[in-house]
């Protein structure tokens, strides 16, 4: 089986952050159904910092938890800050993941990076990318 | 409380199976092929369970019978077996699209060993398509493998049918099955099905891991894959596992003693639970057939818009245990190919579960997880993107 | 009186190991690739087992621990894997002359497929003669196998002397040794020895029957025996027999535990049971190595005139189990070939007994046997045509 | 292992007309030590009849059992009727044998007809060769 630690557990069972928000400022979808990962960001911000964020998921325990660590992590930083997060302290905070779980952190990494980027070019229009670190996302068994 | 529905990945052992194993681990210890008495009365006994298996299949020699180490090895040794012992007779095999994880990759080997492989289709329902079947039959074909029942989605394969078929061309074809989810839950006569080959496996009727059988027909061309030395069984080489093999018997005796009334109750207790959650829950979809054309042993559900493994892990989390075909709980991220063998998509593969019963398995069980099922497909419903509800929220 | 002295072919089961093997069988019966908690406790059992079996051979990782249904499937993983998976290196592959009886059954299926064998004589005390063997190493060698121990005659094999000679060769050969009578009841280091590949039995050592491993070093190239689903050990896949490697483990954690103190103690024995048989019975013949050179588990005695068939039946009549290495006690009616081996005639082999000790074997024991020998020999000499005492009676 | 029956096990444990017959009538010598089988059968002979035998055996327990019924068997018999029996009627009186000793049986009788063909050639001169039927006796397994 998929060894989860507590921590993965206790986020799986009571996701922080978790639901809508109506009316957000920014928010943005990533992952598919065929992979069986989806995740939703919505974000509220205020003076370049992320006030609020939710997400709904649709994918196993560790897209759950680790879409819960991550809006426990970036909930009061700025956009920049927010966006510089990686996929690996995500991983770290949650005292490790199995590796074959590791896309999961990826997933709510890019879909975080998606709302900002999204926020931003609604704001700014296109940036000249942040983007591409760690490549786009797609079915890790593919 | 702990619910155990993933009988069909492995069984508990049954108390007196238990007392069977001790009896051979500790006094009845001597290996069959000592000189002395204690060895000739394990080996009376030994033999005395060879003869008790294949009457329970209607072989009509218990030589027929060849203990091995679990289902996994009783398939490599009649694919690999047979496959290569035959190989001057030609070198095409068919196969159902719904075999084991083991047949797949025997073939897969045998491909590579020269072999043309075909895997056949199965219908919306996991039943094979016998006209396909037939179809594909060729004058290289040497041996078919299809399993008795769709381990994952429950579909009774028609083995009868298959044989007749196989009995009209105009040469022998094996034909062999992985009765592993068969066996000891339901009568299965070699002679009445036509089978040339059956493999067995211990720890899915309450019997020991580690040990099973394959049944061989008589005048069955087939090579071994282990040498030995000459004081082992030439088929299958290597100190007869006793208490396992004393152990199995006992589970089997248990369990078809009354395997007809047991399949029975298990139907009913499956009608009852595929009525509940079709009734209870919304946007559930039944994997594999319905009804008499079922093992009345597995139900398998898809569950929309949402995850089979967080399923799982939220049902185990109550206590209760079971499978999923979703992509995120195999090691290899990949969506079961079971569901999409009868035409599923990813997302059916991704959101479903699999429920095993047992003879164990009682009503007040299947209660308890229908009750716990609906709160955990309603919370994770709740949180995902995809539900229609959570629009019209 | 019971006295069990063929431990050398199987043991009794300790208590302690069946009540581990029964935690599994019944309470902890999940399967290690479920997805709920109870299987991860499995697991994790599973993989304490892997590592420290992995320690306890001085292994640098648990993961170059593969479980087996016993020493049988482990040689014959260990040599045709390796064998088939380095044929473009080579064809080459030496043994000695005292494998045990599948290895020479594994290299023969060998031949057939093209490999070049050589069985390097073993000197009259059965232990592989070194010049023979360093000039029977070629180019395309490729694995050389050693058994550990002469399981017949009981002869240690300088199992590290080969293992230099192979370090000195410009190439790459695998070093496999069958271990069924070494571990767990001498200490066995993989890194001292140099062993790439080490075939390990449970029920040799007070554990369960149908149950082993093979150690296979990292990096070491082999293909596997059998094929299985993806949630399996592709070196060897199927269904994990949790309660016998956790049994095994048991046996192994008591039997290590003690491991040099209960090898002095059988030295011990083994010399005065030696001594008492040679002083107090004419004619016979230790067959094997004296001392240091010798298994303390093993005794293996030739007495002339007589036939070891008729002295093991009627010493079990009396309550004492032994083996012999008469062609009489063997289905092909072949004199043992380790006798032969060491350059023995028939006769000898014949008249041969071997009497193999266990942690458990008593004084008092071996004092029984030696007393119930005395009288079966002498009566067996009494009715021989071929005895000197009959012409001068 | 080999099973034998209560009977074998009695004749192996008490074995009837066990030993030799000082000056005997005639004697003889089957089987050999490579084979790990030999047996020497004694005569005593009184009008053509059998009217002692004595055996001795190196071999297994089927050989010391089977010579046993032999000498019980033959003892009174006729040479003649005592040259005609078959190693397949030893087998029965014993309740049967594994097959793979049934030779013992063979060597018991063959033995025996050694014993009698060289009393007879002893008195008559070689015979026409009443020999033969069941063939001359060479290790089983070679
Ligand atoms: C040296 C040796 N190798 C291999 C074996 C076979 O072991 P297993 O019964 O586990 O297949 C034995 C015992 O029969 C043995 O003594
Ligand atoms: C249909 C089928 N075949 C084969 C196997 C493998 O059985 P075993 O664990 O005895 O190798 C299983 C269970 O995993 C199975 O369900």
């Amino acid at each position: 089986m998929l060894k989860y630690t507590q921590l993965v557990l206790d986020h799986f069972k009571n996701p922080r952050n978790l639901g809508r928000i109506e009316n957000p400022d920014a928010e943005a979808t990533e992952g598919s159904i065929a992979c069986g990962d989806m995740m939703t960001v919505y974000l509220k911000v205020d003076k370049d910092r992320i006030v609020d964020i939710k997400f709904e998921s649709y994918g196993c325990a560790a897209n759950i938890a680790t879409a819960s660590m991550m809006t426990e992590v970036v909930k009061g930083l700025t956009l920049s800050e927010a966006r510089n997060l990686n996929w690996k302290d995500i991983v770290e905070k949650l005292g490790g993941l199995p590796k074959v779980k590791y896309h999961c952190s990826n997933l709510a990494v890019d879909t975080l990076r998606k709302a900002i980027d999204s926020y931003r070019s609604r704001r700014e229009g296109p940036s000249p990318s942040e983007d591409g670190m760690e490549g786009g996302f797609s079915c890790p068994s593919n | 409380m702990r619910v155990f529905l993933d009988n069909c990945r492995t069984t508990a052992v049954i108390d007196e199976v238990v007392e069977e194993m001790k009896k051979y681990l500790t006094d009845k210890y001597s290996r069959p092929d000592g000189l002395y008495e204690t060895a000739q009365a394990v080996h009376e006994d030994l033999e005395g369970a060879r003869s008790f298996f294949a009457r329970s299949i209607n072989a009509s020699s218990s030589n027929e019978i060849v203990f091995t180490s679990g289902a996994t090895e009783s398939n490599n040794l009649a694919l690999l077996g047979v496959a290569r012992a035959n190989q001057r007779h030609g070198n095409h095999i068919a196969i159902s699209a719904l075999e084991h994880g083991s047949v797949m990759s025997i073939v897969k080997r045998l491909e590579k060993e020269g072999f043309d492989v075909t895997i056949v289709p199965v219908n919306e329902q996991g039943i094979l398509d016998l006209n396909v079947f037939e179809k594909s039959l060729k004058a290289s074909t040497i041996l078919v493998s299809v399993i008795s029942v769709g381990h994952f989605v429950g579909s009774l394969m028609p083995l009868k049918e298959i044989s007749e078929i196989l009995k009209r061309q105009n040469h022998k074809i094996y034909f062999h099955t992985d009765a592993a989810e068969m066996y000891a839950k339901m009568p299965l006569d070699v002679e009445e099905l036509g089978l040339d080959l059956v493999s067995v496996s211990g720890h899915k009727f309450h019997g020991p891991k580690g040990v099973g059988f394959l049944y061989i027909r008589k005048g069955t061309k087939i090579e071994p894959i282990m040498y030995g030395a000459e004081s082992f069984d030439r088929r299958r080489p290597g100190g007869e596992n006793v208490p396992g093999i004393m152990g199995m018997k006992k589970a089997a005796e248990i369990s078809l003693k009354d395997v007809k009334d047991n399949f029975s109750k298990l139907r009913e207790l499956q009608r009852y639970f595929i009525e509940r959650v079709e009734s209870e829950i919304d946007d559930v979809l039944l994997n594999g057939p319905r009804d008499d054309k079922r093992s009345p042993y597995n139900v398998n559900m898809s569950f929309s818009f949402i995850e089979g493994e967080a399923i799982s892990l939220a049902l185990s989390l109550e206590g209760v245990e079971v499978a999923t075909g979703s992509a995120c709980a195999s090691e290899q991220l990949k969506p079961n190919y079971a569901i999409l063998a009868i035409g599923g998509d990813h997302e059916r593969a991704h959101g479903s579960i699999r429920f095993t019963f047992s003879r164990f398995t009682t009503k007040e069980e299947i209660d308890y997880t229908v009750d716990k099922l609906k709160g955990v497909v309603k919370w994770l419903r709740n949180i995902s993107p995809l539900s229609p509800k959570n629009s019209g929220r």
